[in-house]
């Protein structure tokens, strides 16, 4: 019940500091508004200040508590609390790092985007209680608390992408969204149901003590967990259910869309990990022996066929918005390859570079989402031509932009490079060639598509219609630091590596 | 150990401050920045003349030098620690030297060639000029495969910037995506190749980095691993045969190589490249992008030397990518053009050596075509400054008398280029040929009648060199001025004359570097590159070794023949060639006889009728030849190039309509899936 | 081999078949008088005024939605309700108090919140005032 | 006696096949958030069953924060389906097409 933290005995809660940071920030949020409830501008910045700084203090703590060693093998091994039903441990610190750090951009965005507009402590809030529950996720160590933490997520989202109620984009989006997603969880929460059907347990470690290799009802079993695998699929935008994905980062205001791309995905991904590899190791072979239920190949699918939809849609798209939707889909597909390869030798490396996949990834695809949202607030359109020669008026941010599409496409520019370049060795640590080779085409591809972009933005003329007036600053600041986190993140990537590895070691 | 080795970094890092100050204070530059990149580039070419001495043993005793830098990944447990490192020995020592002159060079010449035309951007100008050399010299001292990939990937994005330099036109900016393209495409390969040589022997490392514990190689892993078991030498062959394996692996990275060297069939970026501005041709071509898929080859060569399979591919393709583009050199019109295609000529005889086990013969190759190749085109660029960016040859004509120190210089390289005694390029040529004879003759089995054929391929090209280079001489500089502009052409200053005479000289005495056939008549040890090559500090990157591994494992060993009489056989194809040009278009006007032939009287209508038989006579293979080639090139390579990307497109277009925007649809196709995983995964996996 | 699900199978049986059999029997007996009367909405005798649909303020749905905020409270304090006695007993008053406190103190701030932007205030627009007046004259 | 837990599955199994049998063929968006409701109670029925079937609480208790859940879910979805109507005069949810490709 009592955990050392840098020296000092603290009760076990308190290692989940950065969740609790992110859930104070919230009430804050409400605290302010009910004291002033139409709220003039001086209040906004305040709003927004209290959800940067509060997200980029969860940032930091986790960050801290990931050096000092807090719940990793060197020092004391994962805190588990309640009864085993959250877990902190390095994964869960890693991914409280991705959530904190996308949050703390969006925020630092929406200032300038929301200007004039209504409701936007409501806004902020739901922005924070939707951090809270992806890094509640990253903690999540029972299929009760999963269940509750991605819904705590996915809602206060549903109502985030219809922020612009009387926008048809933004209100269909958010239906799409909302509709794929309640028929989403109600297939995850069944799935859960059969597991615990086929078990009697809801926490992970449990769940697999009680299953062994050979569970008694092992077909209730399968049913579960496939359709518990795709209730992730849904959360990490991933084929086949990610029919939403498309429409709802189209419509959705573009920070919103960074927020669900970047932070939504990673918790859906952190948790997937967990899950299947705390509670279904031995029913998926991966203890040696016959799988009963082989969700390896089943994820080794959907790794493959998310790829080549999210990649080949993108490369048709004309809006560069729903074009970035779809690399998104894309890189849900690369992320997969952490499960999918999981039965190479070297385990946590593969694991890993999917964590540092997704960690350079929450850096480059915020930033070009709110890139985008610097692009509708200029309000030039988003077509790909109306983007033509926008570096003449705005060179910093294209610059910036730059970085973060030839990252995103695995170019030795940002540590997009790197990442890939792990996943690539991590297929072929696993021998799963079809997904290496899938890995390759695909970026191959998808050069083509963000190259577009760059193409129309230094090298096409501009069409001359178009004014810039405005630079928002914070806007421009959260793009700017977007890209030098990106660029850093080349070389510095060993510096981080190391901890991603150790995390990822941890689950096995 | 302090000396000159501490400083080998600052020769990539100060081309690349030169960027970084180009970039941002070159608008406040007299010259735009090309200071900086002067400065800049001077300073790596002492600095790597220095090192140069320092690895010859002529500043004290002779020396190399291999260690990691910088760690840059350090990989947790199991996995592959990944650094930046230095390898310094005679091959990388003599590479800095030439990319750094050229680089000098070229910085200089476009002083003439873009700030006296009063191009703008030319900070944006500079600084490329200044990465691209930065990424080039890094490469080139690279010690392990993973930094060597990025800098060729950097030095692939710097080519991208400068090729689509004046991005305003229509044509540069699709030059230089298709450049990049297809250079990608090939790195995908070569990407592929890095993963593979990393999973495979958990390190990229050239040459063995000594130290408290010594870091072996991969080329040396490899080696092990044929020579005993694969385990003992600590190589996971994911199940293979050492040798296949190592052959694929080798195979991967030449995907890289066969990329960026311009060969067949990834060689239809280059001529398009020829919309950049000439001085970034001249450095594309002469020593770095091109030159870095062939100094990958020499780099790792001790990893090429273990497989016979991949030396015969690599014969082949150079063999093949010599013939094929001289041929198609003969019919192009625009100077460029026909420089661009001998360059993929050129650097198919480099292939060629490489895969013939000529490792020597090869680099002597790459320096002296580094400068005939950058001497050419910027005599080339000084033409079209002369010609106001006129560059079909058929507007020229005649130039000889007006600029001469262009022509001289020109046909200094020009001379070198057909492999004419005893300009540079014959000597490097006639080692490259005889290299691929020798051991085509003595190596057992397929792989010497493969050199066999890539010699007889190579033989033929040098024909066809000698002719190309020689209309093109003669169309621009000989005969009657045909234009205007031709009979007044601009004149050109010391920024552009200073870089040719010094490359031309450069071009005619290059050669004596390497002299083997005088040095097999007279006796006297005067093939000093040969020496250079042999020794070293690190002694698995010698010609030595490379001949004991090429004897061991591919099985390719030289036979007894003298240096003289293959020699001798293709001066005389040049030289045939020479004359061949010089019967057809040695003539005042050598277009003007078909001009007139509407109302031509007698006497020209029977001139005309020689000409055109000699036309007929001397092309009648030719023509057909290299328009078939050139449409071979343009239809189905081209075709698969972009039939590949239109699938994509059109598979792309499919796969968004599964997005119809209505969402019962989508609720439909989840539960479709969901079924689908269901029946697979749990009612036929056995499950229930 | 007396499966006690016979009997309820035989149960569900009769069950569906008297209705059904019933139903088709009145259909083949009875006459066929369609007429307007037996169609029209049956309110309490009174002439039936608009449609049957109508629709009901917007407001309703901000009451029903604080009902649910109530309703959670209540299903998730159930439990603890139940076990309040016995936990104090083992674990002590704090560690099961202050969760329940902290848990509802999260609700109190929601609901300050809703309550003070208006939540709860009943709104009158200009239409359904003008109704009003409307219907008394 | 008591009902052997393998019913219990076949009645969820009806339950849920009948939500989803409403997902796949009503265009009324309300319509669609019912079939939403039966297909989570189904898992509660489940839930319930299995509970009883291995003696313990647990998952009685989950299925308590699963219909917590599913009214915060309708909630927020009501709240979408009011804001559909109002830009698209109707709840029909194969209207708000739009975006598609």
């Amino acid at each position: 019940m009592v955990v050392e933290i840098g020296g000092f005995a603290v009760a076990d809660w308190v290692t989940l500091a950065p969740t609790l940071v992110l859930v104070a920030a919230s009430l804050l949020v409400f605290l302010i508004d009910t004291v002033e409830p139409r709220p003039g501008s001086s209040s906004n910045a305040v709003l927004a200040a209290v959800t940067t700084v509060g997200s980029l203090l969860a940032f930091l703590v986790a960050g801290y508590l990931l050096v000092v060693g807090v719940g990793q093998e060197r020092v004391t091994g994962p805190v588990s609390m309640f009864n085993g039903q959250l877990v902190v441990d390095g994964m869960s610190l890693f991914f409280v790092v991705i959530v904190g750090s996308v949050t703390a951009l969006v925020a630092l965005a929406s200032y300038d985007y929301l200007a004039g507009e209504a409701y936007q402590a409501e806004y902020y809030a739901l922005v924070l209680l939707a951090a809270t529950g992806m890094s509640l996720m990253a903690s999540a160590n029972s299929l009760a608390t999963a269940f509750v933490c991605l819904e705590l997520s996915s809602l206060p989202s549903y109502a985030l992408v219809a922020f612009y109620k009387d926008n048809r984009g933004s209100v269909e989006a958010s239906l799409k969204y909302f509709l794929v997603g309640a028929l989403s969880s109600s297939v995850l929460v069944y799935g859960i149901s059969l597991v615990y059907a086929a078990s009697g347990r809801l926490q992970f470690g449990a769940v697999a003590e009680q299953l062994g290799a050979r569970p008694e009802f092992a077909g209730v079993l399968g049913v579960g967990v496939v359709m518990v695998l795709l209730g992730f699929a849904f959360k990490t935008a991933s084929v086949p259910f990610h029919f939403w994905a498309p429409e709802a980062y189209e419509g959705a205001p573009a920070p919103v869309s960074a927020f669900l791309s970047s932070a939504s995905k990673a918790a859906g991904f952190v948790l997937a990990f967990r899950l299947f590899l705390t509670a279904f190791p031995e029913v998926g072979g991966l203890a040696g022996g016959d799988p009963a239920v082989d969700w390896v190949v089943a994820v080794q699918v959907l790794a493959v066929v998310t790829m080549f939809v999210g990649n080949f849609a993108a490369a048709t798209q004309e809006k560069v918005k729903r074009m970035l939707a779809y690399s998104s889909v894309g890189h849900a597909g690369y992320v997969l390859i952490g499960l999918a390869a999981i039965s190479a030798p070297d385990s946590g490396f593969v694991l890993g570079a999917s964590m540092m996949h997704l960690l350079v990834y929450g850096f480059m695809n915020t930033g070009a989402f709110l890139f985008v949202a610097l692009a509708e607030q200029w309000g030039i359109g988003r077509t790909f031509q109306d983007f033509n020669g926008l570096s003449t008026q705005a060179p910093l941010a294209c610059a910036a932009m730059t970085v973060f599409l030839f990252s995103l496409a695995g170019l030795p520019i940002g540590g997009g490079f790197i990442s890939k370049l792990y996943l690539l060795a991590a297929t072929a640590k696993a021998g799963t060639w079809l997904l290496g080779a899938a890995l390759i085409v695909n970026s191959a591809l998808s050069l083509y598509y963000y190259s577009r972009v760059v193409k129309a933005m230094w090298f096409e003329e501009p069409d001359g219609t178009v004014e810039i007036e405005s630079y928002p600053t914070s806007l421009y600041a959260a793009v700017v630091i977007a890209a030098v986190a990106t660029v850093v993140l080349l070389p510095a990537f060993g510096l981080l590596s190391p901890s991603a590895f150790n995390a990822a070691s941890g689950l096995f | 150990m302090a000396g000159v080795y501490d400083f080998v970094p600052a020769v990539a890092l100060l081309p690349f401050l030169a960027f970084v100050v180009s970039l941002f204070a070159g608008e406040y530059m007299p010259k735009r920045g090309a200071e900086a990149g002067i400065i800049a580039t001077a300073g790596s070419l002492a600095l790597s003349v220095w090192t140069l001495l320092t690895v010859a043993g002529i500043t004290g005793p002779a020396t190399s030098f291999n260690e990691n830098l910088y760690t840059w990944v350090a990989g947790g447990e199991g996995a592959v620690t990944l650094n930046f490192g230095i390898l310094v020995d005679p091959l990388s020592a003599l590479m800095l030297v030439i990319v750094s002159l050229i680089a000098f060079l070229v910085h200089v010449f476009s002083l003439g060639y873009m700030n006296d035309e009063g191009e703008t951007g030319l900070p944006r100008y500079y600084a490329g000029l200044g990465l691209f050399s930065a990424s080039m010299l890094a490469f080139v001292f690279s010690n392990n495969l993973l930094m060597a990939f990025m800098f060729f990937e950097l030095v692939g994005l710097c080519s991208y910037l400068l090729i689509g330099f004046w991005f305003r036109e229509a044509a540069p900016p699709s030059a230089a995506k298709k450049a990049f393209l297809v250079t990608r495409f090939g790195d995908y390969f070569f990407l592929i190749g890095v993963v593979g040589v990393f999973a495979t022997f958990g390190t990229g490392l050239f040459a063995p980095v000594e130290g408290a514990e010594t870091l072996a190689s991969f080329p040396e892993l490899a080696e092990e691993a044929l020579a005993g078991s694969a385990e003992e030498a600590g190589v996971n062959t994911f199940g293979y045969d050492p040798g296949t394996w190592f052959t694929i692996l080798g195979l991967l990275v030449l995907g890289g190589v066969v990329g960026k060297s311009a060969q067949f069939p990834l060689h239809t970026w280059l001529p398009d490249a020829m919309e950049g501005p000439t001085p970034v041709s001249a450095l594309i071509h002469a020593a770095t992008m091109v030159a870095a898929g062939v100094y990958l080859v020499a780099r790792m060569y001790g990893f090429y030397a273990l497989s016979p399979t991949a030396l015969a591919v690599i014969a082949l393709i150079g063999g093949f990518t010599a013939l094929f583009a001289a041929t198609m050199g003969v019919v192009k019109q625009e100077l460029k053009q026909v420089l661009a295609y001998s360059t993929i000529s050129q650097y198919g005889y480099m292939m060629l050596a490489l895969g013939a086990g000529g490792y020597t013969a090869a680099v002597f190759h790459l320096t002296t075509h580094a400068v005939f190749k950058a001497l050419l085109f910027l005599g080339a660029g000084s033409v079209i400054i002369a010609m106001h960016h006129e560059e079909n040859m058929w507007t020229m004509g005649g130039l000889r008398d007006r600029m001469p120190v262009t022509y001289y210089t020109f046909l200094s390289g020009s001379l070198a280029l057909a492999g004419i005694v005893p300009f540079a390029g014959f000597w490097s040529k006639d080692e490259v040929l005889f290299e691929a004879l020798i051991h085509g003759l003595g190596s057992e089995g397929a792989i010497g009648t493969l050199l066999l054929v890539g010699y007889a391929m190579g033989l033929v090209a040098v024909f066809f060199t000698a002719f190309y280079t020689f209309r093109m001489v003669f169309l621009t500089f000989h005969g009657e001025p045909r234009t205007d502009t031709a009979r007044d052409p601009e004149p050109v200053r010391w920024n552009v004359k200073g870089p040719l005479t010094v490359l031309g000289i450069g071009a005619a005495t290059v050669g004596f570097i390497n002299m083997v056939p005088v040095a097999e008549v007279t006796g006297r040890e005067i093939d000093y590159l040969h020496k250079w090559l042999a020794h070293g500090d690190i002694s698995v990157t010698t010609t030595e070794h490379y001949g004991e591994l090429l004897h061991t494992f591919a099985g390719v060993d030289p036979a007894e023949l003298g240096p003289v009489a293959p020699g001798a056989v293709s001066l005389v194809l040049a030289l045939a060639g020479v004359g061949a040009a010089w019967k057809l278009y040695n003539v005042p006007d050598p277009e003007e006889h078909t001009d007139k032939l509407g109302g031509a009287k007698t006497v020209l209508m029977h001139n005309y009728y020689l000409d055109e038989f000699q036309v007929w006579l001397a092309t009648g293979v030719t023509v057909p030849l290299a328009r078939a080639a050139d449409k071979f090139d343009q239809g189905v390579v081209d075709g698969v190039v972009n039939g590949i990307s239109s699938v994509s497109l059109f598979g792309g277009s499919r796969f968004r309509r599964i997005q119809s925007g209505v969402v019962t649809n989508y609720a439909t196709l989840m539960t479709l899936s969901l079924v689908l995983l269901l029946v697979v995964f749990v009612v036929a996996g056995g499950v229930v | 081999m007396s499966n006690p699900w016979i009997a309820i199978g035989a149960l569900a049986l009769v069950a569906v078949v008297i209705p059904v059999s019933m139903l088709t029997m009145s259909r083949l007996l009875r006459p066929s008088v369609p007429e307007q009367g037996k169609r029209a909405v049956y309110e309490s005798g009174e002439v039936p005024t608009g449609d049957t649909r109508i629709r009901f303020n917007i407001q309703y749905y901000m009451v029903a939605l604080l009902f649910v905020v109530f309703d959670i409270e209540t299903v998730l304090i159930f439990p603890w309700t139940v076990i309040y006695r016995d936990a104090v007993a083992n674990v002590g008053l704090a560690r099961v108090l202050l969760p329940m406190l902290a848990f509802i103190g999260v609700l109190v701030v929601a609901l300050a919140w809703a309550w003070r932007n208006g939540a709860v205030r009943w709104v009158r627009s200009p239409r359904t005032t003008a109704q009003r007046v409307d219907r008394k004259s | 006696m008591a009902i052997l837990s393998e019913f219990y599955l076949l009645l969820s199994a009806a339950v849920f096949s009948i939500g989803l049998y409403g997902i796949l063929t009503r265009s009324n968006a309300l319509v669609f958030l019912m079939s939403v409701e039966l297909m989570l109670n189904a898992a509660n029925i489940n839930l319930v069953a299995f509970s009883f079937h291995y003696g313990n609480v647990t998952g009685q208790v989950f299925s308590l924060f699963t219909m917590a859940l599913a009214a915060a879910e309708v909630a927020i979805g009501i709240g979408i389906v009011l804001v559909l109507y109002r830009n698209f005069e109707d709840i029909d949810v194969t209207k708000a097409a739009t975006m598609r490709w």
